[in-house]
């Protein structure tokens, strides 16, 4: 088991956590035996590494945090209580909104899911197209994670304007696209809803050309950038048990060494048509998830490549699939993607109406963000900072 | 020049006073400094220019700062007052040090100390060479008795490493 | 002072001479027991104007290199190419209410940064701006700069402490723990310059770095092996003492939400502000006077540009230096800060110590001789310094990783 | 290691400085209010009604009132009042109009499924992005007058789509000219061709019949 | 008032305001910053006998430098010291640390 050395980290273990039978959970810490007092400190929820209003309460011996308490639900909007108040194609919108970085995904996923209930076929460049804006959101997704990684770590904007700047890139194609920079809503049942032009794809295959070359530079900012390293290694390792058992998923979960990637292991739409790797990690720390992201990134140029090469013609969205008005029979159905941060799923309960009876969101930056005390204790407060942004969260996904 | 020199005096004496009198630690210790940096500007004025300098930067540099360490890890966030000292212990030791200070006093008042002439304030490089010549085995010692203080420190106050997997 | 009077010397042309003359023109009329006073006050007047105004444009400076190093184009508003936006700047923070917390200890809290920027000020009174440029000629004047610079954190300590503030206790405490360890190697770089150069006083550390080796080799510390290796430690010590990237830590913007100056704002903010430049820039000034030849041109062609030109140029490129440093690194850990100064520069700098005393020793090798003494110098620095990186680095590397079976 | 991770490091930096003032990939910053974005032709921000012209743009409006944005809208920011009597629209049957057409762009979020639903093209996205108001309701809140624009301004932000539009509809109008001519003729005395939906219930809280019933639904727009 | 006798009046007071605090004032810090005190007012008088003595005074001078070093290793094994207590007993009052064993 890879927990924190207790002597390292110069606290001690002092009891087990309540419900932790497989005794995979960070135990709590004891200060050390007669420091000084205990600081507990609120940082958030307007602190600027915090990605949004999330608060971590933390317990503080020194710089060392003892205990954290993370504490969300500032950014509630009812999405879940809206989506069963809403028609299938009303909530589309809203899913913009959860991951406002992935609106591609979000879309995606709950296409996904509404497809599955009503036994929607999906026109075949409607999947293409799906894979072309899902690969380039997730392209958008860890550039900017990188970024904001890099930011919390302490940079002073550097790599951050170098990640927006190529985001831009990614969001003027998404605009053009779509007529929104994050709130794309592109995704119809059946396909989507605008067609790519020839034009854009040409943009698109410029953009990803030039992909490369920009890791490249970015990593060579950082990723062998000694600080980076000592900074990073080592901070905030996440066991292979743990995650797993945590529910963690995405990048996260295969930086601890877990190959599990729904593009790979469901194959929804077109992806086993593609070929490309899926690279994990070893310790699970920070650094890992980093460069996982970094290779992922890499692995997303590789389908980009193969999908608008063999992008195929004929019609984007079916027409005679219905998108208002609709009513599935009843039933239920859980449509789920590989999403930038995660495994993105929807549960749909119809009975046969206008609006879902249960409308649930499996949002990723949520489940992944359930192990964060069991990452930080035992480090410092600086650490705490880049743990939370090497977990990669979006409180709008979060609170919902 | 008395003029001047009783000037800083009292710039000196006045916050190593009140350093003993105020109930806030962080206070008392930040007019330590004040008074040890008053102390330096009398040496300068004394024409020890190295003397005070090497009395700002240690002083001023290095105890202050352990100083105030040590007062932040033993009473951090608190408001580090002090209680104020018990009646007893104020009244002995205020006897004692009125006996210290009388005695200081009188000898000062009834010595006959005669007024020379200050002497001349020695070159830097002069005592460059008194350092490195008849002093050095002292200067030596010390460096010794530094290098001891630092490793006595580090271990005196590194924390104690817990017991491995001490469960419980 | 008495200029040389040596026909056609450097020292004699008359751009090198203009502020001598001015303040001749100045303070002559005065009777000879004023002068020294009033030419005290002039200089004291012209290292407030010249470095208030270094200050106000390394803030633009630094807003416009970062910005072009992040592909943006910076402050370019206010005046041709931003250039009035220092004087905006100051009038929206004379002009923004003063905010101090009810909590907090007024007395200190309005101390610290007033105490911050004096104590910045008086180390620029040693450092010779250029031939015959100094405030104050002293004897011990390398001490004096750090005795006076030794206080500059307490202040960072007071304003942390007074804000009542857990950030800003945090802040607090690392700016100790920050000063106690990099006090150290800051001044055990400079022994060994004061070994070789046989002298405190800055006037005569930069007279021990005039002429040419070779007629193109400036006798510059930094242009030694001992001296480099000294000049790193020193900078990088440098860089921790003015609290600048990567050793920001007292005000970590993304831990602390700016630490000590969380409570601060409007005009006492300003003067935290004006503090850290004028400190890096005294430290660079130091700098420049040990190890860079202080107000010596590089090559002897060049003497004829003035001596306080050579000492700006050399002064702007060290801080431009710190602002592209600030512009690539990311933070160090507090702990990893420590590690850095005890586990390597203070060694480094220890090593280099004897290396220093080998130079001095061995001055008046020649010939084959002086490649011998060349050598061993750069392998006294090497060698440590190989030993000391590869220690810290333990457990650090770049990785390479796997892919998923599929 | 040994430092090397760093100087690569400073050496990005300092090419980006460099290149920031000859390459124009490393100097992105768009001045905005002197250079104003290139908005693509697929941009939308808030919905705007289309008029015929911009005479009598309230006259012209070609929203019929059937109130299926109004349903379909998510955020539910839409706010229409059906007109008592009818005014002839632009192939020349009378039509109810929107007596009261508002929408709240404080809750509006540009999604565009107004549009979408929209089975008269009446309703299209607007590409003004520099709104302001003093207010934080009453001005964010657009009635009917506010938000109608002239068909022309829709053909100057949306040229292809609109193009479309336009073609279609002409397309509808002569299919209903051919209809009408062809109804004239056949029987011309009796002027009963009166459109189903004089039927429809006036007020606004009946939900109209018909208005459950998809229309066919129009074709997807592309870019 | 010459200046010697003004200087050895305020070594004088110094060291009684140090001793005050090393008795008064209950607080390990303090009394050790006290002390610190009374060894400033010793150096003082040493610089006072150089300065204003009967000349050949140059080992006060060199005196005062050791004195000054030796302070500062005083003040840092007695902060270690005070930290280690405060581990220990929670408590940073002398009155408190009155047994040899912990």
């Amino acid at each position: 088991m890879m927990l924190p050395d207790p002597a390292a980290t110069g606290l001690a273990r002092v009891r087990k956590i309540e419900g932790d039978a497989l005794g995979l959970r960070t135990p709590a810490f004891a200060p050390t035996e007669g420091a000084g007092d205990l600081l507990e400190v609120s940082l958030g929820p307007h602190h600027p590494s915090t990605h949004g209003v999330f608060r971590m309460d933390v317990v503080l011996d020194g710089e060392r945090i003892v205990r954290l308490k993370p504490v969300f639900g500032y950014l509630h909007r009812n999405h879940e209580k809206l989506g069963e108040a809403t028609s299938y194609l009303g909530s589309m919108p809203y899913t913009d909104r959860l991951d406002y970085l992935n609106s591609m995904t979000n879309n995606w996923a709950y296409a996904l899911a509404v497809e599955k209930l009503a036994g929607i076929p999906v026109t075949e460049r409607a999947e293409y197209v799906r894979v072309v804006l899902a690969e380039l959101s997730r392209l958008l997704n860890h550039t900017c994670l990188a970024g904001f990684l890099m930011q919390d770590c302490g940079c002073s904007g550097t790599p951050l304007m170098y990640a927006f700047r190529e985001r831009e890139k990614i969001l003027d194609l998404f605009e053009s696209l779509s007529g929104s920079r994050m709130m794309c809503n592109v995704q119809r049942f059946g396909g989507c809803r605008v067609d790519p032009s020839a034009e854009w794809l040409a943009a698109t295959r410029r953009l990803v050309d030039g992909y490369g070359a920009f890791l490249d530079e970015f990593e060579a900012l950082l990723s062998g950038n000694e600080i980076v390293m000592a900074r990073t290694q080592g901070v905030g390792r996440l066991p292979a048990a743990l995650a797993v058992n945590a529910g963690i998923t995405g990048p996260m979960l295969r930086a601890s060494g877990v190959g599990h990637d729904l593009r790979k292991v469901d194959g929804y739409g077109v992806y086993p048509r593609f070929n490309f790797r899926v690279p994990i990690g070893r310790d699970g720390d920070v650094y890992d998830r980093y460069m996982v992201r970094m290779l992922e990134m890499r692995e997303s140029i590789a389908i980009l490549d193969q999908a608008l090469r063999d992008l195929p013609g004929g019609p984007i969205l079916d027409p005679k699939a219905k998108q208002r008005g609709l009513r599935p029979k009843a039933g239920e159905a859980y449509g789920r993607i590989e999403g930038p941060k995660g495994e993105i799923g929807f549960f749909l309960v119809s009975d046969g109406t206008g609006n879902p009876t249960r409308y649930r969101v499996r949002a990723p930056s949520f489940v992944n963000l359930t192990v964060l005390e069991d990452l930080c204790l035992g480090h410092t407060v600086a650490d705490a900072v880049i743990i939370l942004g090497s977990i990669d969260i979006v409180l709008g996904e979060v609170d919902r | 020049m008395t003029t001047l020199l009783a000037v800083l005096a009292l710039i000196c004496l006045a916050p190593a006073v009140a350093a003993v009198l105020v109930r806030n630690l962080i206070h008392s210790a930040l007019l330590f400094v004040l008074a040890w940096l008053g102390l330096a500007a009398f040496y300068l004025a004394l024409g020890a220019e190295f003397v005070a300098f090497a009395q700002a930067l240690v002083y001023v540099g290095g105890v202050s700062m352990v100083a105030l360490f040590a007062v932040l890890l033993t009473r951090p966030g608190r408001t580090d007052l002090l209680p104020p000292p018990s009646a007893a212990r104020a009244v002995g030791g205020l006897a004692a040090v009125s006996l210290v200070a009388s005695m200081l006093a009188s000898s000062l008042f009834w010595s006959r100390l005669p007024s020379m002439e200050p002497t001349a304030p020695i070159p830097l490089r002069r005592l460059g060479e008194l350092l490195a010549g008849p002093y050095l085995v002292a200067v030596l010692l010390v460096g010794l008795i530094l290098t001891v203080a630092l490793i006595g420190g580090l271990l005196l106050a590194a924390p104690r490493r817990p017991a491995e997997g001490a469960d419980a | 002072m008495i200029l040389a009077v040596a026909p056609a010397s450097p020292a004699d042309a008359w751009l090198e001479r203009a502020p001598l003359l001015l303040r001749d023109a100045l303070t002559g009329w005065l009777p000879d027991a004023l002068r020294p006073w009033v030419s005290a006050l002039l200089s004291i007047a012209v290292i407030l104007g010249v470095f208030g105004l270094l200050f106000a444009y390394m803030t633009l400076a630094e807003r416009k290199l970062l910005g072009r190093m992040q592909n943006r184009p910076g402050p370019n508003r206010t005046g041709p190419f931003g250039l009035l936006q220092p004087f905006a700047d100051a009038i929206k923070a004379l002009t923004k209410e003063d905010i101090v917390p009810r909590a907090a200890d007024r007395v200190l809290h309005f101390l610290a940064p007033v105490v911050l920027v004096a104590l910045s000020l008086l180390g620029l009174a040693v450092i010779p701006f250029g031939r015959n440029l100094v405030a104050v000629e002293l004897e011990a004047a390398v001490l004096y700069f750090f005795a006076a610079g030794a206080a500059t954190e307490l202040s960072i300590f007071m304003a942390g402490w007074a804000s009542r503030n857990k950030y800003s206790l945090l802040a607090a405490m690392r700016a100790l723990a920050q000063l106690i360890s990099y006090e150290v190697p800051l001044l055990l770089s400079v022994v060994p310059v004061v070994v070789v150069a046989g002298s405190l006083s800055t006037t005569g550390i930069v007279a021990a770095q005039g002429g040419w080796a070779a007629g193109i080799w400036p006798h510059w510390h930094a242009l030694t092996p001992w001296g480099f290796s000294a000049f790193a430690v020193f900078m990088i010590a440098a860089l921790a003492e003015s609290n600048r990237s990567p050793f920001d830590l007292p005000e970590a913007e993304s831990e602390l939400i700016a630490g000590h100056l969380t409570e601060y704002s409007g005009f006492k903010y300003a003067l935290f502000f004006m503090a850290e430049y004028l400190g890096m820039a005294a430290l660079s000034a130091m700098a420049v006077t040990l190890f860079l030849g202080g107000w010596q041109a590089p090559l002897g062609l060049l003497e004829f540009v003035p001596s306080y030109a050579w000492f700006g140029v050399k002064l702007l490129l060290l801080l431009l230096g710190f602002i592209w440093i600030r512009a690539t690194f990311p933070r160090l850990r507090i702990d990893q800060l420590t590690r850095l100064s005890w586990k390597f520069l203070v060694p480094l700098a220890l090593v280099n110590l004897l290396n220093g005393g080998f130079w001095a020793a061995t001055a008046d090798w020649s010939g084959p001789a002086a490649a011998v003494r060349w050598l061993v110098s750069a392998l006294l620095v090497v060698v440590p310094f190989v030993a000391l990186a590869r220690s810290l680095a333990a457990g650090y590397g770049p990785r390479t990783y796997r892919y998923a079976p599929s | 290691m040994l430092g090397k991770g760093l100087l690569q490091g400073l050496a990005v930096t300092a090419k980006n400085l460099v290149g920031s003032y000859h390459d124009p990939a490393r100097y992105v910053t768009q001045e905005y209010p002197e250079v104003p974005p290139k908005l693509p032709e697929a941009y939308r921000n808030f919905p705007f009604l289309v008029s015929e012209t911009a005479d009598d743009p309230m006259g012209t409006l070609r929203c019929v009132a059937c109130q299926i944005c109004e349903k379909e809208c998510p955020p539910q920011c839409i706010y229409i009042e059906k007109s008592k009597d009818k005014k002839p629209d632009a192939t020349g049957k009378p039509q109810i109009y929107p007596a009261v057409f508002a929408i709240d762009t404080a809750v509006c979020m540009s999604c565009q499924i107004c549009v979408e639903v929209c089975p008269f093209d009446a309703i299209k996205m607007d590409q003004e992005f520099a709104i302001a108001a003093t207010d934080r309701f009453g001005g964010l809140l657009l009635n009917r007058e506010q938000l109608a624009k002239p068909n022309a301004y829709y053909h100057q932000i949306h040229p292809t789509e609109a193009a479309e539009v336009d073609a279609r509809l002409a397309a509808e109008r002569r299919a209903a000219e051919e209809k009408a001519r062809l109804a004239a003729a056949a029987k011309a005395a009796p002027k009963a061709a009166a459109p189903a939906s004089a039927a429809m219930s006036p007020t606004r809280t009946a939900p109209a019949p018909t208005a459950a019933v998809p229309p066919p639904a129009p074709p997807p727009s592309s870019p | 008032m010459s200046p010697l006798h003004l200087c050895l009046a305020l070594s004088a007071a110094l060291f009684c305001t140090g001793l005050v605090a090393v008795l008064i004032r209950g607080n390990a810090i303090l009394v050790l910053l006290g002390v610190e005190l009374m060894l400033n007012a010793a150096n003082l008088n040493f610089l006072a006998f150089w300065r204003f003595g009967p000349g050949g005074g140059e080992a006060g001078l060199v005196f005062v430098l050791f004195s000054i070093a030796v302070a500062a290793a005083e003040a840092a094994v007695g902060m270690a010291l005070v930290i280690a207590v405060h581990r220990h007993l929670r408590s940073i009052r002398i009155a408190d640390a009155n047994r040899l064993k912990g």
